[in-house]
């Protein structure tokens, strides 16, 4: 059927006929399916560029390539093409068995050479692989049969949990090999669900389903992701029934349109926090103390985001292993200004600084800082805000050059503390903030903590002491709305990648 | 039977309702020159405009009837009115250097009104733009036809604006000062040959200047006006030889004569201007109880 | 003998004085902002959130024209955002056109290298994609009123500068200058003396206009998100953030659309209003 | 021989031009707070991960001498590989240009219609309510910025009456034979018109939204010059002549009033290229101006610099093609 009735020679007809103004129905079956999707894709490599550690097009590549393991929606990984992997048992070598009876989308066979290869590519630093510390710690990667086995120079115990995360995904050695990286981006293949029919950069990429998949075939044969970056856009898109599926709409828009589409908000692995630097006044735990405090975030995530939220008081969020929901940051007016009186501020004399934010990169971020602003104001703490590009944002932090406070979001798809609160706190990672030497002490033997039990509960204690004095405040967990036409229903994936093969006809 | 009948047309100012003709009434017949004469502002060039049916938009006409081969103009609907001015009148404008439309070649802008108004043949225009052009002696008219009017003197032009007025065998041709504009030697041959193809074409010509001294050359009949209302109306003849009006032989007086160009000249006396600016006066309580 | 000509007389038309009652009452709530606006534009109440006009039904009285999401009165924040606005459209439109019509001045008159020189940067000025321009110049000066200012101003001096330069020449052949340097007069006097009484009607008339762009330029960096920082509210900040509840809370949106409408409109029309007085051509 | 020696200065101004857009971007965007590299740092890299980037993309040499790097590569037509695509610049920007040509080109046909029948009508009914009507409509179109109506558009001709396509340039699932990227022109040669029309239903809106403004300025203009030319002499000759007011305005009038508005059609016109930025953004139109948002926020050096320098070149040739054009349509000028 061909998916839109449209055209200017119909003109005439079609605007007679659109006498019956409204949604035009799409509820008949939809064999094309057209995802309104809402980042560009700048390059078709997932395992170098800027575009390998951005989360939001995570879920483009893992529709057509697939990662070492596979990551279940709930962030729980799978057998993928490693059907079984581990460490030997005095943790110098890893083992890895593969999959057997897959193909590549050229039809040429998968095997162990695969995985041994994208491993040995990711841990060449000429590559330019971004996670190349974590994939460097392997080497001497070698095959016998169908098992992979590498010697660890450096132990590190979230080794397989990057395998079904940033970076993480087998390429075709024979083929790469063969076309080289610049043929490899024209014509990009893969073993995952979806093969690329034809990509038009900045407009759409049009995807057939891979029958002979090992995961089982897709419902959706072809699939068209149109890459519509504004909002408005986007909402107009899947109302006026041209597009099936779209996602990351304003809250308020997606509580008018669920009624009339298929509407799905789960939690992601994306969170909204403030980074405190240690810096100016925030160097005195009752200012930081008064600043959590102050907070009112179910208030927040309630009004601004129309509910769309879970408030978090740590940088885990409940699907992460090291979430501990003792840990709690009361929304206490008094208290915040009992804290400020206890070092000379209050209402009439405000403690002062600056705070830094995006305006328009995640939903209502400048609000949220606003309302924020407001809520301080009342305990007598006097912010001024400050808007920044993202770019110049991820400079300052590398610099260590941040204000004394800056609203960010923090993806974590794996779930594990040390990508989460370890590199948003750990003083030398050049992604952290606050370089209290407390901090770092505590933080320092966990990194090669062999015994799993030990090292969660490490990191919970961490979380605690964090919490206790309010060395940054978590805000709330990020829900990604997903509006879909009738006709379809929508899988969520808890790490906010939006997978058509997980789509099927309602 | 006179061709061209103007009886009690007034005008005035949209808005402000300012007076620009006064009843005036005229009449030419076939064949006969008729000279509008007055100082500039006196209303004569409106009077042409009014016939042409090309008033300013700021101008109304607020009574009088046109009478144009039988027919009164100002009764018909414009497109209509327009239709019979471009059929059976034509203008010889003032100025040949603005006359003539820039982004066009000379051909068409002399038979553009014989093809689409009069309904010729193409080829029978173009022999006729020919033989005018021939007619008021232009050298090498074949490639004149094809020039840019940028390419052509004053006179040339003129003389091409006075071949495209007579190419439509007109009944009347009004000439609004059809010479003011060019240097004098040009005047006097632009002169001599309109009224040679007035003659040859037995065309009806109303005559605008303020120049007496064409008068007394061209026309056979005048009016003079005065704040657009007709002083007086005679044949030349009788004028010049004794013009009945105080304000005609002021006129007259303020000529400069070929004959005896050293002659002093006597500007128009403030007892003159005074006495017609009371007949105006007197001429408006009239008009607002008439 | 009175000449009929003398008589046609231009109507005012409506349209001037319409829109200077407009920029009057735009003056006047930009510099009573703080008195007259019924609340504080910058008080929040997250529990006042989009609340509906006065005529509508849910409406709280003294929120005339309703709240946004974070709860502040739309009122307030349109009275104070005509201050900005004004600031914006005053500041730099006097600039651009100071440093645009000096040097058009300059380029048209003074002629030989100067003039090479100024075209040169004229033409390299105009070969940037505005907008583009703009955002890469907010990038580098951070967003605030200062740097909408200066983004302006860099963006915009070529449009006086060509007109002005243009008209300078035109004004330079006429005799009357001749004359002028003829009586001894040095060229730099020349120039302010002759030249610019007759030049300053276009360059007031490209004023007015340009005050109007400023207010747009403002509303479309707004709309890239790279507008003023700080809570100050402007037209074109309140249009950003509207727009992603416009079905919900279509005042958010549409009050500052129409104050910024009507703004823009009566900057055009009263250049259009002066061009016609000093312009006898036009009818 | 003079028109020769003209045409030469041109060219020398022309490549100063160039020139000294090249330099003045290449320094902004070096200055501009936020580099690449610290886009592309992951959540473990250390010190020497960032110096051993920045020196994989030569931005720890000075300025002057990357610029000397950028501009000997230019001239061997390299215009260096983008950050974000890893592929050449020249590539990416010559692959999106014909997209942003078509809208822009579009746009200025929908703008000197509509202004054109603006102006023919208010020239017909000057002095009466009609012109007044359309002398505030003009002013409307131009008090409210193109992104706007944009957003008016959508939701009147997107959602709520659904004529027209919301985004994008083509519809996805069509098989394009077509070999440039100017599907538009390419659909009308090889006579495909269903493919044009729906090429044509997804440009339309944004190419409304881009001309309103322009259409609004040309309207005004020609009106301006139409008046004025009604005044002349010939005009009111070939009223005697017999002929209409409407034949009068469009056969006499106009074809010496276009000239002046010419000039400004070009000047708009590469306005409106370089204006086309939001308007792609807000359709999700694949042209240069969608590529160059991007490109800014994720402060892609090369590329930046590429599509600057290519506005710039449009700039000047279209320029170049005005002034010509000028000469050629006058006939004084044309037969000098």
């Amino acid at each position: 059927m061909q998916l839109n009735r449209r055209s200017l020679l119909k003109l005439t007809a079609a605007s007679a006929a659109a006498g019956a103004i409204g949604l035009p129905a799409s509820a008949q079956a939809i064999d094309e399916l057209v995802i309104a999707y809402n980042v560009n894709l700048p390059s078709w490599d997932p395992t170098t560029g800027p575009s390998a550690v951005n989360p939001t097009i995570q879920g483009l590549y893992q529709s057509v390539f697939d990662q070492f393991i596979l990551q279940q929606p709930d962030l729980k990984p799978a057998p993928g093409l490693l059907t079984e992997w581990g460490w030997n048992d005095d943790r110098t070598q890893v083992w890895m068995t593969v999959r057997e009876g897959v193909t590549w989308h050229d039809g040429s066979p998968f095997t162990a050479d695969d995985v041994a290869w994208s491993l040995a590519r990711a841990a060449d630093p000429a590559t330019g692989n971004p996670i190349n510390f974590i994939w460097g710690t392997l080497a001497n990667h070698r095959v016998e049969g169908n098992k992979v086995i590498a010697d660890v120079k450096s132990f590190d115990p979230t080794i397989f949990k990057w395998m079904y995360f940033l970076t993480g995904y087998v390429l075709p050695k024979a083929y790469y090999e063969k076309v080289g990286a610049e043929g490899f981006e024209a014509a990009p293949i893969g073993t995952g669900p979806y093969m690329v029919e034809k990509f038009e950069r900045n407009a759409f990429v049009r995807l057939k389903a891979n029958e002979s998949y090992w995961g089982g075939a897709p419902e959706f044969k072809t699939v068209t992701i149109k890459f519509v970056t504004d909002a408005a856009a986007r909402v107009a898109e899947v109302e006026s029934g041209s597009s099936h599926v779209t996602l990351e709409m304003p809250y308020e828009e997606y509580d008018r349109l669920k009624g009339t589409l298929n509407g799905a908000a789960a939690p992601i692995s994306d969170i909204g926090m403030i980074f405190l630097n240690d810096i100016e006044v925030m160097t005195d735990p009752n200012v930081r103390k008064a600043a959590a405090l102050a907070i009112d975030k179910q208030a927040i995530i309630d009004r601004l985001l129309s509910g769309y939220g879970v408030k978090i008081d740590t940088l885990q969020t409940p699907e992460y292993d090291a979430y501990d929901a003792s840990i709690t940051v009361p929304y206490d007016e008094a208290g915040a200004i009992a804290a400020l009186a206890a070092s000379g501020f209050g209402p009439d004399n405000p403690v002062k600084f600056k705070i830094q934010t995006t305006k328009g990169f995640k939903p209502k971020d400048y609000e949220m800082v606003q309302a924020i602003v407001g809520l301080w104001r009342k305990v007598g703490i006097e912010a001024e805000i400050e808007v920044y590009e993202i770019a110049k944002h991820y400079e300052l932090r590398a610099a260590d050059t941040l204000a004394p406070a800056a609203f960010y979001n923090w993806g974590n798809s794996v779930g594990d503390p040390t990508t989460s609160t370890g590199f948003a706190m750990f003083g030398p990672s050049p992604h952290s903030v606050w370089d209290g030497e407390d901090l770092i002490g505590m933080i320092g033997p966990l990194w090669g903590e062999a015994d799993e039990a030990k090292r969660i509960e490490g990191w919970k204690a961490v979380d605690k002491y964090i919490a206790e004095n309010a060395l940054v405040i978590p805000l709330l967990q990020y829900v990604q709305p997903i509006l879909s036409a009738k006709g379809v229903t929508v899988t969520p994936h808890a790490s906010g990648a939006l997978l058509p093969h997980l789509m099927k006809r309602a | 039977m006179s061709f061209l009948t103007v009886t009690n047309l007034s005008a005035r100012l949209k808005g402000t309702g300012f007076p620009i003709l006064r009843r005036v009434s005229l009449s030419v017949a076939a064949g006969q020159v008729h000279g509008l004469v007055g100082e500039s502002g006196a209303g004569k060039s409106m009077i042409g405009k009014a016939v042409l049916g090309i008033l300013p938009s700021s101008v109304e006409i607020t009574e009088g009837r046109i009478e144009l081969d039988g027919v009164d103009l100002l009764s018909l609907p414009l497109k209509e009115r327009r239709r019979r001015i471009g059929a059976t009148a034509a203008l010889i404008p003032q100025d040949p250097l603005t006359a003539l439309n820039p982004s066009r070649r000379i051909a068409p802008q002399v038979t553009d009104r014989l093809v689409d108004i009069l309904g010729w043949a193409r080829a029978r225009a173009n022999a006729r733009a020919l033989e005018l052009l021939h007619e008021v002696q232009i050298p090498d008219p074949e490639r004149v036809l094809r020039s840019y009017p940028h390419e052509l003197s004053g006179g040339m032009r003129q003389r091409i604006l006075i071949a495209s007025a007579f190419a439509a065998e007109p009944k009347l041709i009004v000439a609004d000062e059809p010479t003011t504009a060019l240097d004098v030697t040009v005047q006097k041959q632009i002169l001599k040959l309109i009224a040679e193809m007035q003659a040859r074409h037995g065309t009806a010509l109303l005559f605008v200047t303020h120049d007496l001294g064409v008068v007394s050359k061209v026309c056979q009949s005048l009016s003079v006006l005065y704040g657009g209302m007709v002083v007086e109306d005679t044949p030349v003849r009788d004028f010049f030889r004794a013009p009945a009006h105080a304000y005609s032989r002021a006129l007259l007086a303020a000529t400069p004569k070929y004959t005896d160009p050293m002659a002093s000249l006597v500007p128009v006396p403030e007892a003159v201007i005074a006495g017609v600016q009371a007949e105006l006066a007197a001429f408006d309580r009239g008009a607002r109880h008439g | 003998m009175a000449d009929g000509r003398a008589q046609i007389r231009r109507r005012a038309g409506p349209r001037l004085w319409l829109s200077a009652l407009w920029l009057g009452l735009l003056a006047l709530a930009a510099l009573l902002a703080p008195w007259i606006a019924p609340k504080d534009p910058l008080a929040q109440d997250l529990f006042l959130g989009r609340l509906p006009p006065f005529w509508a039904a849910g409406a709280e009285p003294g929120y005339w024209l309703g709240t946004d999401s974070l709860g502040r009165d739309v009122l307030s924040r349109l009275i104070h955002g005509a201050r900005l606005a004004l600031t914006v459209a005053l500041v730099a439109g006097s600039i651009t056109c100071l440093i645009g019509a000096t040097l058009g001045l300059l380029a048209g008159y003074l002629r030989g290298w100067v003039d090479i020189v100024i075209s040169r940067a004229i033409d390299i000025w105009m070969a940037f994609p505005p907008v583009l321009f703009s955002i890469l110049l907010i990038a580098v000066l951070g967003p605030g009123l200062s740097s909408i200012i200066i983004a302006i101003v860099v963006i915009d001096w070529t449009r006086f500068a060509r007109v002005v330069r243009a008209e300078a020449m035109a004004q330079g052949a006429m005799d009357y200058v001749a004359s002028a340097q003829v009586a001894g007069r040095s060229r730099l006097s020349t120039m302010v003396t002759e030249i610019l009484p007759n030049v300053l009607p276009t360059i007031v008339v490209l004023l007015t206009l340009e005050m109007g762009i400023a207010v747009i330029v403002e509303a479309i960096l707004s709309f890239v998100n790279l507008s003023i920082s700080t809570d100050d509210p402007t037209w074109g900040g309140m249009i950003a953030e509207g727009r992603t509840s416009i079905h919900q809370a279509w005042w958010v949106l549409i009050f500052p659309l129409i104050a910024l409408f009507l703004t823009v409109l009566s900057f055009s029309q009263l250049g259009e209003g002066l061009k016609d007085r000093y312009d006898p051509v036009l009818r | 021989m003079q028109l020769l020696r003209t045409f030469l200065l041109r060219l020398l101004t022309t490549a100063i031009t160039l020139i000294g857009v090249a330099v003045i971007v290449f320094v902004v965007i070096r200055v501009v707070p936020g580099n690449p590299i610290a886009m592309m740092l992951p959540p473990g890299a250390t010190d020497e991960d960032i110096a051993r980037l920045t020196a994989q993309y030569g931005l720890d040499k000075p300025i002057p001498e990357q610029f000397l790097i950028w501009a000997s590569g230019v001239l061997q037509g390299d215009f260096g590989t983008s950050i974000t695509a890893r592929q050449p610049v020249l590539d990416l920007v010559l692959g999106r240009l014909p997209a942003t040509l078509e809208l822009s080109i579009m746009a200025l046909v929908i703008a000197v219609i509509l202004g054109g029948v603006m102006a023919l009508t208010g020239t017909r009914a000057r002095g009466t309510k009609v012109e007044a009507g359309i002398d505030v409509a003009n002013g409307m179109a131009l008090s409210v910025p193109d992104f706007l109506w944009g957003l008016v558009l959508i939701l009147l001709f997107g959602v709520l009456v659904p004529v027209f396509h919301i985004s994008g340039r083509v519809t996805p699932s069509l098989d394009l034979p077509f070999t440039t990227n100017f599907y538009l022109f390419e659909s009308v040669l090889r006579l495909r018109f269903d493919l044009w029309a729906d090429i044509v239903s997804h440009m339309f809106m944004p190419a409304l939204a881009l001309a309103i403004p322009l259409a609004a300025i040309i309207g005004q203009l020609l009106k301006q010059s139409l008046k004025e030319t009604m005044h002349l002499d010939y005009v009111t000759l070939s009223r005697t002549k017999g002929y209409g007011e409407n034949h009068v305005i469009t056969r006499e009038a106009l074809p010496n009033a276009i000239l002046p508005t010419l000039t400004l059609v070009g000047v708009q016109f590469t306005f409106l290229i370089g204006g086309t930025v939001i308007i792609e953004r807000l359709f999700s139109y694949e042209g240069l101006g969608n590529m160059a948002i991007d490109a800014v926020i994720n402060r892609d050096l090369p590329l930046i610099q590429g599509i600057v320098i290519l506005f710039a070149v449009i700039f000047t040739a279209v320029n170049l093609v005005v002034d010509l054009s000028y000469a050629l349509l006058n006939p004084r000028l044309r037969h000098g």
